[in-house]
């Protein structure tokens, strides 16, 4: 079975099922999660997940299924979540019995988001949820997801809710998910319907209208700057270097013939690969040093950077190991010849889910421009 | 020689290249394409060749493949830069044919000097398809890499990368010889020839490799004899190059043109998203840099037939330049479409696709820089 | 004598008057002006001008000095003006009997041009000029600016007047000039004081409130887009390659020793001169076919390309430069060693007298988006 | 050995870190740098050092001479990411000082067995200025290029690019000898000792080129015996290159903080020219790549105590992300402040021209990577 190289690509639920059982080991032998009060179904310790999370890469296991849950709705519910919340929800999180996922960006609120129109509606003691949610990886395998929804026409930001809502519980009936094609023609992100789906008030996440501020938690946290550290065990390369990592450059280059050599002794090869190489560990260096206070400028400067940065270097490098496999990098995953099984190629097609989701990264430089560097607003 | 100040894109050619454009545009509109050719999109879908033939039939009728023809071979024999302004909509339309193949086994032909290369350039300009098979499996552009062999009148071993191979009816094949390298023809039904079929990323292509088991390559498909092959080819190459820098124009003003149009139409907080320099200032590079490469492969293009000795130079200036701006204007359309041009159904990925593979085949910008170089150093 | 790379590094009047005359005896010989009426002082023919300017390339001729005269003044005037402007200045202009500089930019309108406010106020049958004009090349040696001055402070575009004025014989008394000095150290740019200049009302040139659209003749000029074709007869470098010509730096990087052998034999630095004469050839070959229309799709495209194009590439090649001297390029134009006598270094500094000036290029690529584009106005 | 997590930045060297950026914020403000270095602005100037000694004896005596000198020669025996603490301050400033002149010279004695280079490091350590004057006229890096010959006891020929040495006492000389390199310490009023100032772009530095005619080079001089020179220089280099990048970040991150105030204050169309992403964008970018430099200069410094064996590669890793981001903040601080960038009153072209000289010292980035690519594909 081959093993796509992160969640947002899953596909089958054969991969799914093999990927579940193994976060469900991690989380019982106390990998997943040891940062959350026990009452959380956590491990009650602190600053633990990054020693947990290196030994898991170092040991080159795949990567955790319910990233999304485990990423960015666990931090939003331990920080803004009720008893119910917490206390039910995430431990079946962390073990990977419910799969979450994201249901903020509509057909009109990409770049946008404050712009959500998913209505939810005062509806007895709970709410009824009605609207369009898209670009929704996982949704085909979800049991809950986080979502924000208007709850006042009359008001932009304050007029948002967050809320956590039953998927699976209710597919076919209140919900609908209608899988999207990508442009590698793999399946993996969705859309989701709501036609009056309805739940009731405590599955509701912080004050009603205040759903943009505990957006900003999970927005946070999956920028890669949040206070809570996500679970991460790896990746679907092979166990020595992620595919798409600048280092596995150096070899593929090596294997690769050019010329009489190969294409490891093409000085302007060479003079590329190290550019992202040195990008690269600058940016791994730089999360590093978020962590020593004296070394840091401003609270936000590198925190805020991981995602913007990682994405564009991920594509960068996909897109100069087709260049060292020139003719080769035409040849597609189904190629029995293609080098690497092709995943070079689909791996670029892929990074773009990165550069544009989750905040494209055109927004992710005017947050870092304007809450950093203290410039006026771009919108 | 000098080159005419207007690339000698006459009123002829200019009548040509409209029609062209007409033509495509009715007959392939991008909704048509994308029926035709993303019906499918299992990533591991069996290799396909999926084109229009009776589009392709009315391509014949209009002459296209006359164009390279010299007259005394039945051909229009126009200048270069008619056949790369029909590349350059042939890529705006992102057309699956075997026009660029059959175009860059034309101008290869014309550097044969034998009665068999003057008969096959007789039978493509009466439609007659072909594709040059000339690339080894380690995919090296040079000339001298070659993984086929002439032996005793028969051929032995293989070429890769073959492009639009399942649409062509003969195949230019290089092959070694003790001499020197030789060209022969090889209609693609000859016995001992294996064609295998790529599954490739590019949807509006099919590529293959093929397997020669002891081929007969007598003397009437000697297109260029031992020794001469090398010679051939790289006098032609300026202009293949050309060819593919045209096509990467065509299509990237198509990413140009679609992603203004999307960046006119969308709106995110409450303005046209062109509104912000994050979406206008890359559409605005990729369009100097568009007409960098587009003005470079006239240029190509007219000093193959005007200064031949400058062609070299030029045609690398182009290619490198258009390859630079397939990647560059793929990974902005893509970027600049946000969510819609992540999906399958947005026609961005065709462009996108056919770009990367345009901006590989034959060499990258590095790669022709690097040939470049010699040459301005030499 | 040192001559200058072109006109806005003019600093002593002694160079001046060495090109002035150059410029005399061009415009004698019927090489300046050519396209223009005999009644305008110029030799009444068409589609002469580029042969003339390649002839004068050529022949590695210096550049003429009055180049804000002949590349703005004089299409502005040809089309705007009234008899007194064509037939009295423009001969004078092209003979170089007078200089001319140019009166836009002010302190608080750089990018945001409309926004002059230097005042045009009635004063009986004519005007008196009061304000403030900053970067204005030439204005030290200069006889007559074309001037923007606002005529009506509620409106802001059609507020604004076009007017020719004389500055030298005004010098130390309603007019000021004060050098700046540039980045470089040399002086060549000035600020502009008008304390109440008094000027007749057929200094005007267009109708009143029409300065903008006046003005917009100039600028497409100075862009390199206009209908007139600027006289242009050389540069100040080598007769064979102006300095900051990226086909220069092929002959720079063969001289320049690095390794065992010279700079030359480096294949990144050989791929990174490539790379700037491909872009140079590029637009050179952008400039021929901007004439061919059956090879333009939209009639400003390639018009506009010129000044944000080539000001880069200078930009560019002149910092390469620097990287191919190394060690070297430390030294300035002062010292015995500095290899072409520091000219490398001395252009780089210059050139963002270019990207910056005449409209940055940031707002050049607004122009280029907005009118050729269609984008929406990003102001 | 690994490194520390927090680079070995404990709370000492923040402590002596903000002690320098008070003083230097307190001593040298921008305009009284500008009022130093920036008096005499005609490009044929002479060569000039413009500095202030005072200050340099503040410096003196709060330690900074003292912190790369080990304990058992009279210094403090800080950890290499003290010393680039403090090159990064002294680039914030754009400091004109022999400061990291000698904190070179101190890093090659390091590496010096001798009890001349002992007995040196202890004068440094009260304060005695010095420089490396190890390069040849050609201006190449590399350790075995050199114009100077050690021969008999004497020194004949000559060194260049050698950093304030008009600042400095003792020139720390590279020559060449039959049994290999040899290091000798010179000190600058040496009979036989001619030193030609340069004329500079930089203006907060000086440079020269030094004439040795017949100098003598006694036992006592010799730092590192001839066979011991190259070892010294290459085992102390990836500290020097880790200085000079420090160098740049601070400058770096003056130019960004200093543009980015100016885009918050200056208005055109009536917003302040932050608002436009054409200006945010590219200020964001120079903040990414400067934090990518400062966190690489962090980790070149910490290896060099804790990982040596890594040290070479990591340096020359932070080098080139610093030279690059030397250029593409020099460029953006003068672009984004328009007109009144180009001029001489705005301090901005001090730093420019302070980062242009720092982007090529040593190699630029095209260099250290191939170093680099050396060390990794070896």
């Amino acid at each position: 079975m081959r093993l796509p190289q992160s969640a947002i690509e899953l596909m089958h639920r054969e991969q799914l099922e093999y990927l579940r059982d193994w976060q469900r080991q991690a989380y019982e032998a106390g990998l997943v999660g040891c940062d959350y009060p026990q009452a959380s179904g956590g491990g009650g310790r602190s600053h633990c997940q990054r020693i947990a999370n290196q030994e898991m890469q170092r040991a080159g296991r795949p990567f955790l299924p319910n990233i999304l849950g485990l990423g960015m709705a666990a931090p939003t519910l331990q920080i803004h979540g009720n008893d119910f919340q917490r206390e039910t929800l995430l431990p079946r999180l962390f073990s990977c019995a419910d799969i979450w996922c994201q249901g903020f960006s509509e057909p009109g609120a990409g770049s946008d988001l404050a712009n959500v129109q998913t209505r939810a509606e005062r509806h007895g003691d709970g709410w009824r949820i009605t609207g369009h949610k898209v670009w929704t990886s996982l949704a085909h395998f979800a049991d809950w997801m986080i979502l924000l929804a208007r709850t006042d026409r009359e008001r932009k930001y304050q007029g948002m809710t967050y809320f956590v809502v039953p998927i699976s519980a209710n597919l076919d009936e209140t919900v609908r998910v209608r899988p999207l094609i990508k442009i590698t023609g793999e399946t993996g992100f969705n859309e989701v319907f709501f036609d009056g789906l309805e739940i009731p008030d405590h599955y509701r996440v912080g004050e009603i209208g205040q759903g943009w501020e505990v957006a900003q938690t999970t927005l946070l946290h999956e920028r890669g700057g949040g206070p809570m550290v996500t679970p991460s065990s790896g990746h679907g390369g092979t166990p020595e270097r992620a595919l798409g990592d600048a280092y596995a450059l150096l070899d593929l280059a090596r294997r690769t013939p050019r010329g009489a050599g190969t294409a490891a002794d093409d000085p302007v090869l060479r003079d590329r690969i190290m550019q992202l190489i040195i990008r690269q560990e600058g940016s791994k260096q730089g999360a590093r040093r978020a962590r020593v206070p004296a070394l840091c400028d401003h609270p936000m400067r590198l925190a805020l950077q991981p995602k913007l940065v990682m994405s564009e270097i991920r594509q960068d490098v996909c897109a100069l190991a087709m260049e060292i496999q020139g003719a080769a990098a035409s040849l597609s995953i189904g190629d029995a010849h293609a080098p690497d099984g092709g995943e070079w190629t689909l791996g670029y097609l892929n990074s773009y889910g990165v550069t544009i989701a989750a905040g494209s990264n055109e927004i992710q430089r005017n947050i870092l421009g304007e809450r950093v560097l203290g410039l006026a607003k771009s919108k | 020689m000098t080159q005419p100040r207007d690339f000698g894109f006459d009123a002829d050619i200019t009548l040509l290249r409209d029609t062209a454009r007409q033509l495509l545009r009715d007959r392939l509109p991008t909704d048509a394409l994308h029926r035709l050719v993303a019906a499918e999109h299992d990533p591991h879908r069996p290799p396909a060749c999926n084109w229009d033939p009776q589009l392709w039939q009315q391509i014949v009728d209009l002459g296209w493949t006359t164009v390279a023809v010299p007259e005394d071979t039945g051909g229009a024999g126009m200048p270069l830069v008619a056949l790369a302004a029909l590349a350059e909509e042939a890529g705006r339309a992102a057309l699956p044919s075997p026009f660029l193949a059959t175009a860059a086994a034309t101008l290869v032909l014309r550097q044969c000097q034998s009665q068999a290369a003057r008969e096959l350039l007789h039978e493509i300009a009466a439609g007659r398809t072909a594709t040059l098979a000339i690339t080894p499996r380690s995919g090296a552009w040079e000339t001298h890499a070659c993984d086929l062999q002439l032996d005793d009148g028969r051929l032995h071993g293989s070429a890769w990368y073959v492009q639009d191979a399942a649409k062509a009816e003969v195949l230019i094949a290089k092959a070694a010889h003790p001499d020197g390298l030789a060209l022969v023809a090889v209609p693609v039904t000859t016995k001992g020839v294996e064609l295998v079929p790529d599954a490739i990323v590019d949807l509006t292509r099919d590529q293959a490799h093929v397997h020669f088991d002891a081929v007969p390559a007598g003397s009437a498909q000697l297109l260029a004899p031992p020794g001469t092959g090398a010679a051939a080819l790289e006098a032609a190459w300026p202009a293949v190059l050309t060819l593919v820098a045209a096509d990467i124009c065509g299509a990237g003003e198509w990413l140009l043109q679609t992603t203004a149009e999307y960046a006119r139409t969308r709106e995110q907080f409450d303005r046209p998203i062109g509104f912000f320099q994050a979406v206008k200032h890359p559409l605005v590079n990729l369009m100097i840099q568009l007409d960098q490469a587009r003005s470079l492969t006239y240029h190509a293009a007219c000093a193959h037939d005007c200064e031949p000795e400058q062609a070299g130079k030029f045609a690398r200036m182009a290619k490198a330049a258009a390859a630079e701006v397939a990647a560059f204007g793929a990974n902005r359309a893509i970027q600049l479409h946000g969510g819609m041009g992540f999906t399958w159904e947005c026609a961005v990925h065709l462009y996108t696709k056919r770009q990367k593979h345009n901006q590989l085949l034959y060499g990258d910008a590095m790669y022709q820089r690097a040939r470049l170089a010699e040459l301005l150093l030499a």
